[in-house]
């Protein structure tokens, strides 16, 4: 499937808001403006951009810590991102969130998560709830290679798998749980061989390749809409940033490798072949950045702009009513 | 009126609900044949054994418009799922600042009684008291049971239901038509005028019985059902206080951190109330131990009418000194 | 490997003494005279027989919810475990276990447990410690077809692997958990598929042919001694019983079912074989029975004998000295 | 005296006990590359994301003879080990009758104040305080740290340490020499005679500063710090209050049914204790709401100086009304 100039434009331009965005986050962090566990996706934009372009605004996706990105690909608000993360009152979550728990219920984001692991079983259920609804929606869940070890990811699959469930789960292979290497932590290998134990079909597909991810993916979406069962798409990356921001978390990871990952920008990958290919020329990925650096802008502005919640609001939203 | 047993009841209340609402599901590791039969695979779903799976599964049902109704069967397996039910159930409402809902029925067995030993016999609803944003509600009859879950099945939040194993058989009048018994509203079971009884779920019936001998002996004991445990219904206990003066309560539950000492604490540190306190209040709990298989032990280890008996005695007979 | 004489009788008598001992409970629980939760391990004999045989007194198991075979097969004293199924104070836990609480540290049988899938971590700690050891010590743990629907399953393959255990994985496929089956609940048709999936390897064996699961687990047991890491078998039985001993309790399995595996009766088939190759004959067979059938009675009156705990010892043994 | 840190007053103690007992074994998903460096990646591991595997596996070393170290990091993570926690760890020496012994040290860091919102911000000792079988230490400074780590580390039993995110950087006296802190006393951080003030945790300094500033209003306020809550030391909290009169339990874990509820339970149901109260008791803990991520916000949903300072006026000012 060959995509269209516009469409090669649009992923484009999601994978730079995600890195616009996240650096604005880290500098404003660094800078001592933002406070919080903020877990940086910079690295990992092909991912979350490749599959959600193949969703609808039905179609709902489960997130992780490091959920900004996908919040973004689905077509979140960044303002109100923004204001979550400032802890402002018209942030998505009104301030009670913040970076780990940002949601848009009203386009099918059900959240990110800070229990590793704990978004694949709501995932099942969100993919239940399309199975019964009976409309082609499908459900896609994001998880690290970390998740990969938690029981929670074992009862997913089998879950999946038994009910036919159209579920896509979506690894974001990034070798690393926190300092621990996938290789130290987990027997399996190649993580899809956990998948297939359960007759589960896998792809794996290099992750900071948005034209391979988007491929794949968009084979995995046709098969779950046609009620085949659950799909598994392991995707090979790496994060940037330490595990989240801060001045003092350590990184044990190779100073060598973290370097060569630097090489494999997804996003300047992806810029290069656009232009090789007369799609966009160096001006239009210029003016491109300048639109999206300003829509970054008037988010951070529009948060600073609101307010605080008051301390009492913290009384509020423990149960519905 | 018509007598159903307290299982019955809490299916009667989920087929009613179920029938008027097509976006609800039911999830269990046994097969709930009647409502498969009624309502069909798909929505009454037999489960793995993976506890923290279809208790998560149900917080993305809710999330994406569906109610469900989990039924984990004994508390002992709840442990299992307790990423999904304190991290995610009790907070996703607010940790998303209100914008979705999470109507989920949990329900659990509890209770000693039945030789089941340490794992299969806990009570553990005092734990989940300490995590707001679950309701929780202790049925200790079928009325109550039906009534509960019929409310419990609007509600747009994870309620949890607690249900003593040795009422599951227990018969008792439920109307035939349609009622709801609203949360936050407790049931004085017994009128009386020397001592306030506050007792939970088949405590209920044993302080019901004590209550029944002390009157023999001109004893006036009034017996307080609370029902459900979050929202509880301090008033009616506060009421009853300021006009005995003494309290025992009573839960079959491990004492220390329980529900009896959230309900002593309420009552003693309202000033009103406690300035009407004529002694110290009691509590009569299960022991701070993990219940043994053996009968002696195991009858050994949770209240009965003979303790609540003698600690109704024991609040009688001390006195506050004042200082 | 072909074992003497005198192995074979052993293997036959362990495995009968499992089946009078758990007749006896059966017969006592429906004469009304026991109580509680029993989990009867009539049709399972072979597995705990075959593996057991391999172990020494030094080296650890973990069993499950249907424990009674794992403690007879590993030594365990008849008399106290009939009085802690009594619930009497000479029982191995005082009266405070009862039949699904067995344990007999002392021979390393570190007990019997009754949450589906939780025997497996708590064995993986018991491999670390026999692996620390440095004795050439093994541990196995047995658990259900039903256990590899837990998320601990999962874990402790995982912790096994990375960690090289020295652990054999047992399960008993018996193809129900409850009433539910084995292929409705795990997507994995052939359960060793997913210890595959960490490089774990396998044997499948018919568990109801004791000397098979004897050589598979001896082949298994070796590698472990070696420091090869974990090992796994899957023993394919069935069990005569229902779920637990219960007047109410449905039996959904289908009658011819239950009734194609009588004919498949681990012991009665193993006997038959004994005589045939002449190691016993059948004078042979009913003198093992009848002095079996007196142990049992001896421990049943031991037991019935013993008096009951005291309604204070319930305050007992909460924290150790 | 010299002054180190909380965290590592901890790390000493390890340090100590690991060099004396070569059977011992630290787990925990982070690498704790000082104790690696001394005692080896055998003994001191990193563990895969699997926190009910790993706390599981600690009970099997302790059957089989090893004591482990297990730092769980923030208790959220506890909740997903909550199997091996409760239905195993706490009830399994009493299960099997006192056969074998299960010397564990659990760790999770507990406490709002780091915007780390809902799900990281928890404090649910009081959850863990309704399962017997689990002994409860709740270090407050760097010397009780060391000493009480000190004595966890050669108790035989499973021992819950909830350390306060914000005590970790603490620096404090803590003596070269040897020492243990006991399990089950108290320590009575200022003595007053006006009013009992039972704080937890980070909120021993907080009561402190309340009864530093109350001083100056001549409000002579007693400061005590319950440092193990399992066992509790109910006789120092006793005879303070049988002193002053007054009590006011501090906590940052969610009020109801928290170790609050308990220790006013177990002061008002004391008829001796009772009679000599002057006024109702009162709590000042967490709200029973999710710790939410915004400053304000989470400011307000804990308790601070300010809010203890106020429920000891308010103590003050309430009178019993004898009936
Ligand atoms: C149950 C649980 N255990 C531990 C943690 C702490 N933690 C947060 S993120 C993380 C690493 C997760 O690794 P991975 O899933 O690969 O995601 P990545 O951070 O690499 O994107 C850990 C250990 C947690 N949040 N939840
Ligand atoms: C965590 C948990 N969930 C549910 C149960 C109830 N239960 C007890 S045994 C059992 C079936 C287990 O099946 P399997 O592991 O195959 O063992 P089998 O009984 O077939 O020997 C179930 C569901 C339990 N004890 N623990
Ligand atoms: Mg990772
Ligand atoms: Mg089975």
């Amino acid at each position: 499937m060959l995509l269209e100039s516009q469409s090669l434009i649009e992923l484009y331009t999601t994978m730079l808001t995600i890195r616009r965005f996240e650096e604005r986050v880290a500098a404003e962090f660094h800078a001592g403006n933002l406070f919080g566990f903020i877990h940086s996706y910079i690295g990992q934009e092909a991912i979350a951009t490749g599959v959600c372009r193949h969703l609808d605004p039905e179609d709902r996706i489960v997130s992780h810590h490091r959920g900004h990105g996908h919040c973004i690909a689905k077509g979140a608000d960044l303002n109100r991102m923004m204001a979550e993360i400032q802890g402002k009152k018209t942030g998505y979550c009104k301030g009670k969130g913040g970076s780990m728990h940002i949601a848009d219920f009203s386009i099918g984001m059900l959240g990110a998560d800070g229990i590793v692991g704990a978004g694949l079983p709501i995932a099942t259920g969100a993919a239940l709830a399309a199975q019964l609804e009976g409309e082609n929606r499908i459900t896609a869940v994001f998880f690290g290679d970390g998740a990969c070890q938690e029981g929670e990811f074992h009862e997913a699959l089998n879950l999946a798998a038994i009910w036919k469930l159209p579920l896509l789960f979506v690894c974001e292979n990034n070798h690393y749980g926190v300092n621990t290497t996938r290789e130290y932590s987990l027997a399996a290998d190649e993580i899809v061989r956990i998948p297939k134990a359960y007759h589960i079909p896998t792809h794996a597909v290099h992750g900071n390749d948005v034209e391979a991810v988007h491929r794949a993916a968009g084979e995995a979406v046709a098969a779950l809409r046609g009620g085949d069962g659950p799909r598994f798409l392991e995707c090979e990356t790496y994060r940037w940033h330490k595990h989240f921001l801060s001045d003092t978390l350590e990184d044990l990871r190779p100073r060598e490798e973290i370097e060569s990952w630097a090489q494999k920008c997804p996003i300047a990958a992806f810029a290069a072949k656009l232009v090789e290919r007369g799609v966009l020329t160096q001006m239009d990925l210029e003016r491109i950045d300048s639109g999206v650096l300003r829509e970054v802008e008037e988010a951070y502005q529009y948060a600073l702009d609101s307010p605080y919640p008051e301390p009492e609001d913290a009384l509020e939203d423990v149960y519905a009513p | 009126m018509r007598e159903i047993t307290y299982e019955g009841a809490t299916q009667e209340a989920i087929q009613e609900e179920f029938r008027r609402d097509p976006k609800t599901v039911h999830l269990s590791t046994d097969l709930y044949a009647e409502l498969q039969n009624e309502f069909g695979a798909e929505r009454i779903r037999v489960t793995p054994i993976a506890e923290n799976s279809f208790v998560g599964a149900a917080i993305g049902l809710a999330g994406s418009g569906f109610r469900t109704v989990v039924n984990i069967r004994m508390a002992t397996f709840g442990f299992v799922a307790m990423d999904q039910m304190i991290n995610h159930a009790a907070k996703i409402h607010y940790m998303f600042g209100g914008q979705a809902k999470f109507p989920i029925l949990y329900r659990m067995t509890v209770g000693a009684g039945i030789s089941a030993a340490a794992q299969h016999s806990v009570s553990p609803y005092p734990m989940y008291m300490n995590a707001p944003g679950l309701k929780i509600i202790l049925p200790s009859t079928p009325y109550d049971a039906k009534g509960l879950f019929k409310t419990a099945l609007r509600d747009m939040n994870p309620v949890v239901s607690f249900e003593h194993v040795a009422l599951g058989g227990m018969r008792g009048e439920v109307p035939q038509e349609e009622y709801f018994v609203p949360f936050g509203h407790a049931s004085v079971r017994r009128e009386g005028s020397d001592v306030t009884v506050v007792a939970l779920a088949k405590m209920v019936h044993e302080a019901l019985e004590a209550a029944r001998e002390l009157a023999e002996e001109d004893i006036s004991v009034e017996v307080i059902d609370p029902r459900t445990l979050v929202p509880l219904d301090r008033g009616t206990i506060f009421e009853s206080v300021r006009k005995t003066g003494r309290l025992v309560v009573v839960d079959e539950a491990c004492q220390t951190c329980g529900a009896a000492a959230e309900i002593v604490a309420l009552v003693t540190s309202d000033a009103a109330v406690f300035g009407r306190l004529k002694a110290a209040p009691a509590r009569v709990c299960g022991l701070d131990v993990p219940i043994p298989f053996s009968p002696p032990m195991e009858k050994f280890a949770v209240p009965d009418k003979v303790k609540i008996v003698e600690a109704v005695r024991g609040v009688l007979e001390s006195r506050s000194v004042p200082s």
